[in-house]
C-alpha cells in the first residue's frame, strides 16, 4: 500500500470518503447484530423492531458505497494498490451488507420466538456467540484500516472458533429437539440463528482476505484454513455439516 | 492474407555482412558530400579573389606620396597690410603661394645638392600636384598665426609619381607618357633617398578630401560623398522605419485577411525585387521632374532609397512581428488587453530585434546602390561640401557608390586605384553595420 | 517661420496638450484613475494627436503645394527667350530668390547683385535678367507672405484641436478607443505608401513611355533588331539586341550560381557540422551584402582583362575586356548566395522529421537529400532561382562596368554586349531633355524591364509562397 | 460541495464562420464556484464556445454569434459592453503556457496595469503576491520575481499564466485544454491548483482528456458536431449518462 | 447498452471473454445443482462426490473472472456502461460462486442422507424445487446475456414461487419431525438444504437486478418484489422466515 | 498470446549524452510478436532507449552507447554493421506523422527501392498493397494512391508511415509516442492496428500515456532517472507492481 499522497489530491479526498462509510457501516454492522442478540436473550420486541428497522439504513450505506466506487472507479480509473482498494472497499461492503441482513433476520426471528416456549440457556448462547462473531468482525476491520495482515490472518484462524461454537449449538439445540418435540419450531429458529452468526463469522473471514488481498495483490489461496477437511465432515456428518452452506 | 509473397525472394540477410548494394551506395554517399565541398570551395574562392583583388588596388589609395618642403611663410607676399585680415589676405591667389612653394622647393634641392640639370623648374613643380598651392593657401587662411612662419609643407605628388613608387609608374611608361618624363621621376627617386619624398599613410586625408578634377587624381577624396551618404542615410532612416513599421503592423496584424491585403502582400514582395534600377526611373520622373526636386541633391537620393528600402524593411518587420508567437497576443487579449496595447505593449517590443536587424540589412543595402543615384544626378563632379542638414539636403552632393563609378569613368589609372580605396571605405561600412546586425540578432534572438 | 520650427511649436503644443488632457482627466475622476473608462495617459495621448495630427498634416500639404502655386503666379512674369526652356529659368528664379532671402541688403544694380549673389554663394550660370530678378522678386515676396499665412493656419489647427479635445474629455470618454482608432488610421496610411510607391513606378513608367511611342513607332521599337541612337535624329531604337544581350548575361550568372548555389545550400543544410555552418554560411552571405559597384569594379579592373588575356586571346574569341561572360561570371558569383541562402532556408524548413522518417528506413544520407529532401524543396528552389534570375536581369552596375555598350545579337560570349539596364543609364545621365525619344527611349525600356521582372517575380513569390503553406 | 447559483447563462447561442454553422443552439448555465468541463470530439465547438464566453472570437473576423450570453445577468454581447473589460472579468488561460517574456512580477502586474486596477506600487506588489499565492506558485518564485517568466518549467509557466489571469480579479476562469502540452506531473499541479481556484472562481474547462474531466470538474458538458448533446453533474455523465452519444463517446466508441 | 463496436476492439475483446467465462460457470452452477438434487434423490454417492469435487472448478473459473474483471478495471478504465458491464460481471460471478457452493453443500447433505433414514417424498420436492431454481438462474443469465430487463423483471417476480415452494418444504419437513423424532436430524439437513435452494433463487434475484442496473443504470428499488411485506411476516412467524436470512 | 522467444536483448546499456549519463544499465528482452511498451516520466530515457534499437542514436554526435544490443543473437554495434541496413530491418515511427511530400505509393514504395527489396514494377506493386493492407489503410487510399501523403488525416498519415516502415520487412518496429499527434479517434485507430501488427512483428512503443501502455501492450517496461526500474507482463504491472516506484508512477504518486 501506498502512503504518500496523490498529486491530485481529490482522489485521495473521494477514497478516504468512501472508506468512512465503509466503517460507519461496520459499526451500525456491529451494534446491529449485538442488538438483535440481546433482544433474543430479554425477548425485547421493541430493541428487535428497532434492529430490523435499523437495517434500510445499512443497506443505504452499502448503496453509497456501491454508487461511490463505481465512480471513483469511473472518474479516477484507479490502478494496482488503489484499484485494489476500491475493490477491496466494494466486497467489503457487500460482505457487511449481508452481515446486516442476518442481523436483521436475527431481531425478526427473536420477534417470533418471543411467542414460543423459551429453550433453556439457548438465547444467552446465541448472544456469547454473537459478542465473539462481532469481535471478530471488529477485528477484521481494524485489520482493514491498519492494512494489518497479520492480524487479518489471526481472525481467519479464529472463525474456526465460531465455527466450534456453531458445531456445539447445532448439538444442543438438536438435544432439545429430541428431547422435547415441542421445542422443534422454536429450536428450528434458532438453528437458523446460529448458522447466520456463523455466516457472520465467514463475512469476517472474507473481510480480512480482503485485507490480505489490498496488502499482498492476491486472494489467499485456499479459502479458509478449514478445521481438517473430510475428516471434519465425517464428524460433522453426525452433527452439522460444515461452513460453506 | 497472403503473406507468403511477400518479399519472398529475399533470403535473411546478416547484419554482420556488406552486400554489393551497400558497398555501391555507401560510394553515392561519399561522391555526393565531395561535390557540396567542391561548390562551397569554389563560392569561397570567389570571395577570397574578390576581396584580395579590390584590396590589392585599393589599400595604395590610403597611402599618398608627399614632398615634403620647408617653406617660409613671407608676410611680404602673403599679408602685405600685416593685419592678418582674412578678407585681405584671400586676395592673394594660388599663383602667389605657388611660387612661394617653387622657390622654396628649388632652394630645398639645392640645399640637398640634388642634380637638376636634366629637368626644367616646370617639371619640377610638376612632380608636385597642381592642388598644392591651393592646399598651402588654405592652411593659411586657416591659421593666419603661420605667416612668417617657416613650416614643413607637405605637397601631394602628382599621381605619376604617387604611382612611381607605388611601383603603378615605371620609366618605361613614363617614357610614352606625356604628363610626365623619366628624367622627372628620376629627380623624384633622387629626392627620395634624401627624405624630401616621402610615401605614407593618408588615411584622414583620403576620407575628407572633396572629390578633384580630372587632372588631380592625387587630391580626390570621399568627403562629399561620404557626407553625402550619410545624408541619405539619414532621411532613409527616419523615413523608411516608421513608416516601414507602421505599414508592418498594420497588414500584420490589423488588416483584414482578404483579397486587397494579399495583393498589398504580393506588391510589397515584388516592390523588394524591383531592380532598383527602376527606382531611379521613378525618382526622375517623380521628384525630379514632376516635383521639382534638385537634381543630385541628398534629399532625392533619400527619398529613393527610402522606398527602395520600405519593403525590405516592411518584409523584415512582418517576419519579425510573425516570430513572435500568437500565444503573445492571446495572452494579452486575455488579461484584457485591446488590440493596439497587445501590440505595442507585448509584440512591438519583442519584434523589435529583428526589426532594428532589417533596418539595418535594408540601410546596407541602400548604402551600396548606385544604380538609381545615377539617374538622379549624383554622378556629378561636386567639390563643395553640402551645409548642414535641413539645407544642405538639398545641395548637391555625391555617394560613396556613385564616386566609384565616376572614378572608374576617368581615364587617369590613379583612379582605379582611388575608386578600390573608396570601395573598402564602403565595405568596411558594410561590415561595421552588418556586424552591429548580427550582435543585435545574436543578442536578442529568441528560440520560442 | 521654418517649417523646422513650426513643427517643433507644434509638437511642444501636442506636449502641453497631453499633459493637460492626463491631468484634467484625473481632475475629473478625483484623483482615482479607476473611475476613468481609459488609463489617464490615454486622455493625454488623444489630445496630444489631435493638436499635432491634423496641423502636421496641413503643414506637409502646404509645402508639396506652395511650390506649384508660387511657380503658377510667377511663371507670368518671366519672357521665354528662343529655344530657353521654362524648366531652366524657374531654376534661375528659384535660385535667386533663395539668395535674396540671405542677403541683408540686396542691392537693385543687376551687376552688383550678381556679385552679392554669388558672395552669398549662389552661383548663377548665365548672366542675371531683369525678368528673372522680378521673378525672383515676386517669388520672394509670394513664398514669404504664404509662409506667413501658413504659419498662422497650422498653429490655429493646432490650438483648435488642442481645446476642442481638451474640452470633451470627461470620465466615460472612451479615450482609448479613440486614441486607437486614431493610430489604425495612421497605420493605414503608411501602408499606403508601399500601394503609392507601385502606382507611382506604372505611373512615370507608362506616361513617359506614352510620350515615347508618341515620337517613336511602337513597331520599330518591339520588332527591330538594330540599336543606333544618334543625338541628332534619326535613331533606330530597337529592343532586341539589349534583350539579348540582358538574357544572355543572365543565363551565364545562372549557370554559375544555380549548381554551385544549390550544392553549397545542400552541404550546409546536410552535411556541415554547426561550426562550419557557423563560419561557411556568413562568409557565403557577405558575398549577398558586398554592393554590385564592387563586383562592377572587380570585373573591370580584374576579371575583364583576365578572360581577356588568358581566354578570348588566346582563342581567338575577341579582344575586348567587356564580354558578355565577364559580367555574367561576376554575376554568377554575385549571385550564389541568393541561391544558396534561399535554398538553404527551404530545405532547411523541410522538417527533420522527414529525414528522420528516411533514415529510419534505413536510407543513406545522400539518398535521404535527393530522394526525399530535394524533391520536397523542389518548388522552393524552383522560386529561389526564378528569383535570382530576376534579379540578374534588372542587374545595372555589373553590366554597365563589365558588359561593355554595344548592341548586338551575337553568339560569341567573350564579345561586348549591352544590355537593357546599361542602356537606361547610358541614355538618361548626363544633360537630359525629356523631349528626345534618345532620352524616353529609357522609360520603354524600363517598362520592358519592370514587366519581365514583376512576370518572373510574380511566379516565383507564388511558388515560393505556396511551397511555404505546405509544412504550416 | 458547490453552490448552484447561475454565474453565466448561454441561451441559444450559435455561431457561424462564415457558411460553417460551427454551433447550434446551445443553452448552458456556468454556476458559480464550480468547475465546469466542456469534452467532446475534436472540431466539435468545444473552444469556439469558450472563447464566446469571453468575446475571444471577436477577434476572428469571419466568426459571427447569435444567441444570448449573459454574466450575472447582462449580455455581454450587448453593443455597450467593451470586450476588454469583459476579459478582465472573464480570464483565460490558453493551451500552451503563454508568460510575456518580461519578469514574473511583470507577468502578474500586466492586468491590473492596463485596466488600473490599483492606485499605487504597494498595491500593485500586494495584488502580484495574492495571485501568485492563489495560484499555488509564490513560494516557488517568491525570491525571484524578477527572473524572466519564460525561464520557468512549464507546469510553472502555466500557473504563472493562471496568476496573470487571477491578477485582474476575473469571475469566470475560461481554459483551453491548459494542461495538454504539458508533462504528467506538471498536469497533476495544474489539476489541483483548479481544484483549489474553484473555491473562489467559476472555472471553465475545455479538454481532450476524459479523466481530467473526469478528475477536476463537478459538471460536465458533452458537445458533439456543434451540438451541446449533455450537460449535467460530472459523476452522473460518466457512470450514467442519459444520450447515446455521451454513452459511445465516454466509452470510447467514437471520437 | 451500447451496441456499436470500441473502436479498440481489444477491450470488447476482454469483455466478450470475461462474460463468457462467466456464463461458463453459470452452466457449471446449474448442472451443479440439478445434478446435487439427482444425487440427493437417487442416493448416488458418487455423483455427489463428483459435485463436490466440481465446486473447485467454479471457484477458480469465479476467481479468473474477479482477477480478468480487476485487470480490465486497470487496463483498460471503463466508464459508464463498460463500467457497470464490468462491475455486474463481478457481482454475477459472486452470485453465480455462492450458488456453486450451495451445490456443493447439497452434494454432502446428500452423503450424510445416504446413511440415514429416507424421508418420504421429501428428496423429490427438494428436487422439484431445485428445478424450478435452476429454471430461475438459467433464465437469469439468460436476461443477462440479452440485456433483457423486462425478463429480468419476470425472474424477480418468479423468485415469490421458489420462496412459496421453500414455505411449503419448511410446513412438510417440520410434520415429518413431529410425526416421527427419528427424521429429525435427517429433516434438519433437509431444512438447511431447502434453505439454500431458495437462496439461490435469491442470487437469481441479484443477477437479474444487475440486468437491471446494466440496461438503466440504477439498482431496482425494493430489494425484490415480496410476497407481501408484514403481512407474510406473520403468517411466515408459524413457519418460516421469508427470504433474507 | 504471444510467444515467448527473444528478438531482441539489451544487456548493460548505457548511454551517455556528453557527461549526462542518461541511460544506466538496461537489460531488457524484446519478445517476438509481442507489443512491449516502455512508460516513464519525462526524461527517464525512454526515447534514448528506443533509440538505441535501430541505431538511431548514431545520428546525434554528442551520444554514446556502451553494452550489447543482439538482433536475433547479432550484436547491432558491431563495427562492421552497417547502421542502414539495421534500421530496414529495425523500422521507426516516429512522433509526428511524417510523410514524405509525395504520393501514397511513393511513399511506401520508397524503402523497398532504395533496399532493392523488389525486381520489378509488379513486385514492388504487391509490397505497396500488401503494407498498405497490413496497415489497414489499403481500402481508405486504394483509389488514390497518387494522392499526396501530406493530404491525409492525422490518423491516416500515421498509419501510412507505420506502413512505410512495414514495406521493408522489418522485424522490429519502433515506435516512439506514435499517438501523442493524433485525436483520441486517430490514436484509436492506430492503437488498433498496433494490437494486429503484433501477430508479425515485435513492436516497441514509447508512450506517455499509461492507459495507452495498458490498452495495447503485452509487456511494460517502466524507466525512472535512466533506470530500468521494472519489467513485466502489463497485466501484472498495472494491478501488481513489485516495486514501489513502479506502483507510485502507475497511481499517480510520482510524475
Ligand atoms: N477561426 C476559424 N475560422 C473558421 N472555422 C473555424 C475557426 N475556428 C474553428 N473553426 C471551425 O469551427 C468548428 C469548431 O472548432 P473548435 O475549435 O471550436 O473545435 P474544438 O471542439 O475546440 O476542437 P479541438 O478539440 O480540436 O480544439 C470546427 O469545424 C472548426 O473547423
Ligand atoms: N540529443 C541529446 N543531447 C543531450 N542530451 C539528451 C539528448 N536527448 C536526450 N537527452 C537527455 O537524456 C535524458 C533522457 O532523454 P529521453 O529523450 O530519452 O527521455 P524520454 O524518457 O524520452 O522523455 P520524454 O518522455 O520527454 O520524451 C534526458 O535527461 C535528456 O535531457
Ligand atoms: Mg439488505
Ligand atoms: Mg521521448
Ligand atoms: O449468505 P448466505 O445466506 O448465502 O449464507
Amino acid at each position: 500500500m501506498q502512503t504518500e499522497k496523490h498529486i491530485v489530491s481529490a482522489f485521495d479526498r473521494d477514497l478516504e470518503g468512501v472508506q468512512a462509510t465503509l466503517m460507519k457501516m461496520g459499526g451500525l454492522v456491529e451494534a446491529a447484530i449485538l442488538d438483535a442478540a440481546l433482544a433474543l436473550e430479554t425477548r425485547d420486541a421493541e430493541l428487535a423492531g428497532r434492529v430490523r428497522a435499523g437495517d434500510a439504513a445499512i443497506d443505504a450505506l452499502e448503496e453509497q458505497v456501491q454508487t461511490e466506487c463505481a465512480r471513483l472507479i469511473a472518474l479516477r480509473g484507479p490502478t494496482a494498490s488503489d484499484l485494489r482498494t476500491v475493490l477491496s472497499v466494494m466486497r467489503c461492503a457487500a460482505n457487511l451488507e449481508r452481515c446486516g441482513d442476518y442481523a436483521k433476520n436475527l431481531a425478526k426471528r427473536s420477534l417470533v420466538l418471543n411467542g414460543m416456549m423459551p429453550i433453556e440457556g439457548a438465547p444467552g448462547s446465541i448472544r456469547r456467540m454473537a459478542r465473539a462473531v462481532v469481535m471478530l468482525l471488529k477485528d477484521a476491520l481494524d485489520a482493514y484500516i491498519a492494512r494489518d495482515s497479520v492480524k487479518a490472518q489471526d481472525v481467519r484462524q479464529r472463525d474456526r472458533e465460531i465455527d466450534q461454537m456453531y458445531n456445539g449449538l447445532f448439538r444442543e439445540f438438536l438435544t432439545h429437539m429430541l428431547e422435547d418435540p415441542r421445542t422443534i419450531t422454536p429450536a428450528m429458529h434458532l438453528h437458523f440463528i446460529a448458522k447466520n452468526i456463523e455466516r457472520v463469522g465467514d463475512h469476517a473471514t472474507g473481510i480480512a482476505e480482503q485485507v490480505i488481498y489490498l496488502v499482498e495483490g492476491r486472494i489467499p489461496d485456499e479459502e479458509r484454513p478449514k478445521a481438517s477437511g473430510v475428516a471434519a465432515l465425517t464428524e460433522a456428518s453426525q452433527t452439522a455439516p460444515r461452513s460453506e452452506s | 492474407m497472403t503473406d507468403a509473397t511477400l518479399h519472398s525472394p529475399q533470403p535473411p540477410r546478416s547484419l554482420l555482412v556488406a552486400d554489393a548494394r551497400t558497398r555501391r551506395r555507401k560510394a553515392a554517399e561519399t561522391r555526393f558530400r565531395a561535390y557540396g565541398l567542391i561548390a562551397i570551395s569554389l563560392g569561397l574562392a570567389a570571395l577570397v579573389f574578390l576581396l584580395t583583388s579590390v584590396l590589392g588596388n585599393g589599400l595604395g589609395a590610403f597611402r599618398q606620396t608627399f614632398v615634403e618642403i620647408p617653406v617660409t611663410l613671407d608676410e611680404a607676399t602673403l599679408d602685405k597690410a600685416g593685419t592678418r585680415d582674412p578678407k585681405a589676405m584671400a586676395k592673394v591667389t594660388t599663383v602667389g603661394y605657388g611660387k612661394l612653394i617653387a622657390s622654396a622647393l628649388e632652394a630645398e634641392l639645392a640645399a640637398k645638392g640634388l642634380d637638376t640639370a636634366a629637368v626644367d623648374s616646370k617639371a619640377i613643380m610638376g612632380l608636385m600636384s597642381k592642388e598644392a598651392p591651393a592646399d598651402l593657401r588654405n592652411q593659411v587662411l586657416a591659421d593666419p598665426s603661420l605667416i612668417g612662419q617657416t613650416i614643413t609643407f607637405d605637397a601631394a605628388a602628382t599621381s605619376r609619381v604617387d604611382g612611381f613608387f607605388k611601383g603603378r609608374v615605371t620609366l618605361e611608361s613614363a617614357a610614352r607618357d606625356s604628363n610626365i618624363s623619366p628624367e622627372q621621376l628620376q629627380l623624384a627617386q633622387a629626392m627620395a633617398d634624401v627624405g624630401l619624398i616621402e610615401t605614407k599613410l593618408n588615411l584622414w586625408g583620403f576620407l575628407s578630401a572633396p572629390d578633384a578634377s580630372e587632372l588631380r587624381p592625387e587630391v580626390a577624396g570621399l568627403g562629399v560623398a561620404i557626407l553625402g551618404s550619410a545624408y541619405m542615410m539619414l532621411i532613409v532612416l527616419c523615413l523608411s522605419l516608421p513608416i516601414g513599421v507602421a505599414a508592418s503592423i498594420y497588414l500584420e496584424e490589423m488588416a483584414p485577411k482578404n483579397k486587397w491585403t494579399d495583393l498589398i502582400e504580393v506588391n510589397i514582395a515584388n516592390l523588394a525585387a524591383v531592380p532598383s534600377i527602376v527606382y531611379g526611373i521613378l525618382a526622375l520622373a517623380l521628384f525630379i521632374n514632376f516635383m521639382g526636386l534638385p537634381q543630385s541633391a541628398p534629399v532625392v537620393g533619400g527619398l529613393v532609397l527610402t522606398l527602395m528600402t520600405l519593403p525590405t524593411i516592411i518584409i523584415a518587420t512582418r517576419a519579425a512581428l510573425k516570430a513572435v508567437p500568437p500565444s503573445i497576443r492571446d495572452a494579452a487579449l486575455g488579461v484584457g488587453a485591446s488590440k493596439m496595447q497587445s501590440i505595442f505593449h507585448h509584440v512591438l517590443p519583442l519584434a523589435m530585434p529583428g526589426i532594428l536587424t532589417g533596418t539595418i540589412l535594408g540601410l546596407a543595402r541602400a548604402l551600396g546602390e548606385s544604380a538609381p543615384l545615377l539617374l538622379i544626378g549624383m554622378v556629378a563632379f561636386v567639390k563643395d561640401f553640402p551645409s548642414a542638414p535641413p539645407e544642405g539636403l538639398m545641395e548637391p552632393a555625391t555617394a560613396l557608390p556613385v564616386q566609384v563609378y565616376q572614378w572608374t569613368q576617368r581615364s587617369d589609372p590613379a583612379f582605379v586605384e582611388r575608386a578600390s580605396g573608396a570601395i573598402i571605405v564602403l565595405l568596411v561600412f558594410l561590415l561595421i553595420m552588418n556586424a552591429v546586425a548580427i550582435v543585435l540578432r545574436r543578442r536578442f534572438e529568441r528560440r520560442w | 517661420m521654418s517649417l523646422g520650427l513650426l513643427s517643433l511649436i507644434v509638437l511642444g503644443l501636442a506636449v502641453l496638450g497631453f499633459l493637460a488632457g492626463r491631468q484634467r482627466a484625473l481632475r475629473l475622476a478625483q484623483g482615482d484613475a479607476r473611475r476613468l473608462h481609459s488609463l489617464p495617459s490615454y486622455y493625454g495621448w488623444q489630445v496630444f494627436l489631435f493638436t499635432a495630427v491634423p496641423a502636421l498634416a496641413l503643414m506637409l500639404g502646404w509645402a508639396f503645394l506652395q511650390p506649384m502655386l508660387v511657380d503658377a503666379r510667377v511663371a507670368s512674369h518671366l519672357t521665354l527667350a528662343e529655344g530657353a526652356s521654362l524648366e531652366l529659368m524657374m531654376n534661375d528664379v528659384r535660385r535667386v530668390a533663395e539668395g535674396l532671402t540671405l542677403l541683408p541688403a540686396p542691392s537693385s544694380d543687376l551687376a552688383t547683385l550678381k556679385t552679392q549673389l554669388s558672395d552669398a554663394g549662389v552661383a548663377l550660370g548665365a548672366e542675371l535678367r531683369p525678368d528673372v530678378l522680378t521673378a525672383a522678386r515676386e517669388y520672394h515676396s509670394e513664398s514669404a507672405s504664404l509662409r506667413m499665412i501658413l504659419s498662422g493656419l497650422v498653429i490655429l489647427v493646432a490650438l483648435a484641436g488642442l481645446g476642442l479635445s481638451l474640452a470633451r474629455i470627461n470620465p466615460e470618454q472612451r479615450a482609448r478607443n479613440l486614441v486607437e482608432h486614431f493610430v489604425l488610421v495612421l497605420l493605414i496610411g503608411c501602408a499606403l505608401v508601399a500601394v503609392a510607391t507601385t502606382f507611382g513606378i506604372i505611373a512615370s513608367l507608362v506616361t513617359e513611355s506614352w510620350h515615347f511611342f508618341q515620337l517613336y513607332p511602337a513597331r520599330d521599337f518591339l520588332f527591330s533588331t538594330e540599336w543606333n541612337p544618334k543625338f541628332g535624329g534619326g535613331s533606330s531604337l530597337g529592343l532586341w539586341p539589349l534583350v539579348w544581350g540582358t538574357l544572355y548575361v543572365s543565363l551565364i550568372s545562372l549557370a554559375v550560381a544555380a549548381p554551385l548555389g544549390l550544392l553549397a545550400a545542400i552541404y550546409l543544410s546536410e552535411y556541415a557540422g554547426p561550426k562550419t555552418r557557423a563560419t561557411v554560411k556568413p562568409l557565403l552571405e557577405i558575398l549577398a551584402g558586398i554592393p554590385s559597384i564592387v563586383y562592377g569594379l572587380f570585373a573591370l579592373i580584374t576579371v575583364g582583362p583576365l578572360l581577356r588575356d588568358y581566354f578570348a586571346m588566346p582563342m581567338g574569341w575577341g579582344d575586348s575586356s567587356s564580354s558578355v561572360m565577364t559580367a555574367g561570371l561576376v554575376m554568377g558569383i554575385m549571385l550564389i548566395p541568393y541561391v544558396s541562402s534561399l535554398s538553404d532556408d527551404i530545405i532547411n524548413a523541410v522538417p527533420q522529421a522527414m529525414r528522420d522518417g528516411s533514415y529510419g528506413l534505413g536510407a543513406t544520407q545522400s539518398e535521404t537529400i535527393k530522394r526525399v529532401v530535394l524533391p520536397a524543396a523542389l518548388p522552393g528552389i524552383v522560386g529561389a532561382v526564378l528569383l535570382a534570375a530576376s534579379r540578374a536581369i534588372g542587374e545595372t552596375m555589373i553590366v554597365v562596368m563589365g558588359a561593355g555598350a554595344a548592341a548586338k545579337l551575337s553568339l560569341n560570349p567573350f564579345e561586348a554586349m549591352t544590355t537593357v539596364t546599361v542602356k537606361i543609364v547610358s541614355q538618361l545621365t548626363g544633360d537630359t531633355e525629356f523631349a528626345s525619344p534618345e532620352t524616353l527611349v529609357a522609360f520603354a525600356l524600363g517598362l520592358t524591364l519592370f514587366c519581365f521582372t514583376l512576370a518572373l517575380n510574380v511566379v516565383a513569390l507564388v511558388i515560393v509562397r505556396k511551397y511555404r503553406e505546405q509544412y504550416e | 460541495m458547490s453552490s448552484e447559483t447561475s454565474k453565466m447563462s448561454a441561451q441559444g447561442v450559435q455561431v457561424y464562420y462564415g457558411a460553417n454553422h460551427a454551433l447550434k443552439d446551445v443553452n448552458v448555465e456556468i454556476l458559480d464556484k464550480t468547475v465546469t468541463a466542456f469534452i467532446g470530439p475534436s472540431g466539435c465547438g468545444k473552444s469556439t464556445f469558450l472563447r464566446c464566453l469571453n468575446r475571444m472570437n471577436d477577434t476572428v473576423a469571419s466568426a459571427r454569434v447569435l444567441g444570448t450570453i449573459l454574466l450575472e445577468g447582462e449580455d455581454i454581447y450587448d453593443k455597450r459592453v467593451d470586450p476588454v473589460t469583459l476579459r478582465a472579468k472573464v480570464g483565460m488561460v490558453f493551451q500552451k503556457p503563454n508568460p510575456f517574456p518580461k519578469s514574473i512580477y511583470e507577468n502578474v502586474a500586466y492586468g491590473p496595469r492596463i485596466h488600473g486596477l490599483t492606485r499605487n506600487k504597494a498595491e500593485l506588489d500586494e495584488v502580484v503576491e495574492q495571485s501568485l499565492r492563489k495560484a499555488a506558485l509564490w513560494n516557488e518564485v517568491k525570491d525571484r520575481l524578477d527572473a524572466p517568466g519564460t525561464g520557468l518549467s512549464g507546469g510553472q509557466q502555466q500557473r504563472l499564466c493562471i496568476a496573470r489571469a487571477i491578477a485582474t480579479s476575473p469571475e469566470v476562469l475560461l481554459m483551453d485544454e491548459p494542461c495538454s502540452a504539458l508533462d504528467p506531473i506538471a498536469t497533476a499541479q495544474v489539476e489541483e491548483l483548479i481544484d483549489e481556484l474553484r473555491s473562489q472562481f467559476s472555472v471553465v474547462i475545455v479538454t481532450h482528456s476524459m479523466q481530467q474531466a473526469a478528475r477536476v470538474s463537478q459538471r460536465t458538458a458533452f458537445f458533439h458536431l456543434g451540438n451541446l448533446v449533455e450537460y449535467g453533474e460530472t459523476g452522473q455523465i460518466f457512470t450514467n449518462p442519459r444520450d447515446p452519444r455521451t454513452e459511445s463517446y465516454i466509452t470510447g466508441r467514437i471520437g
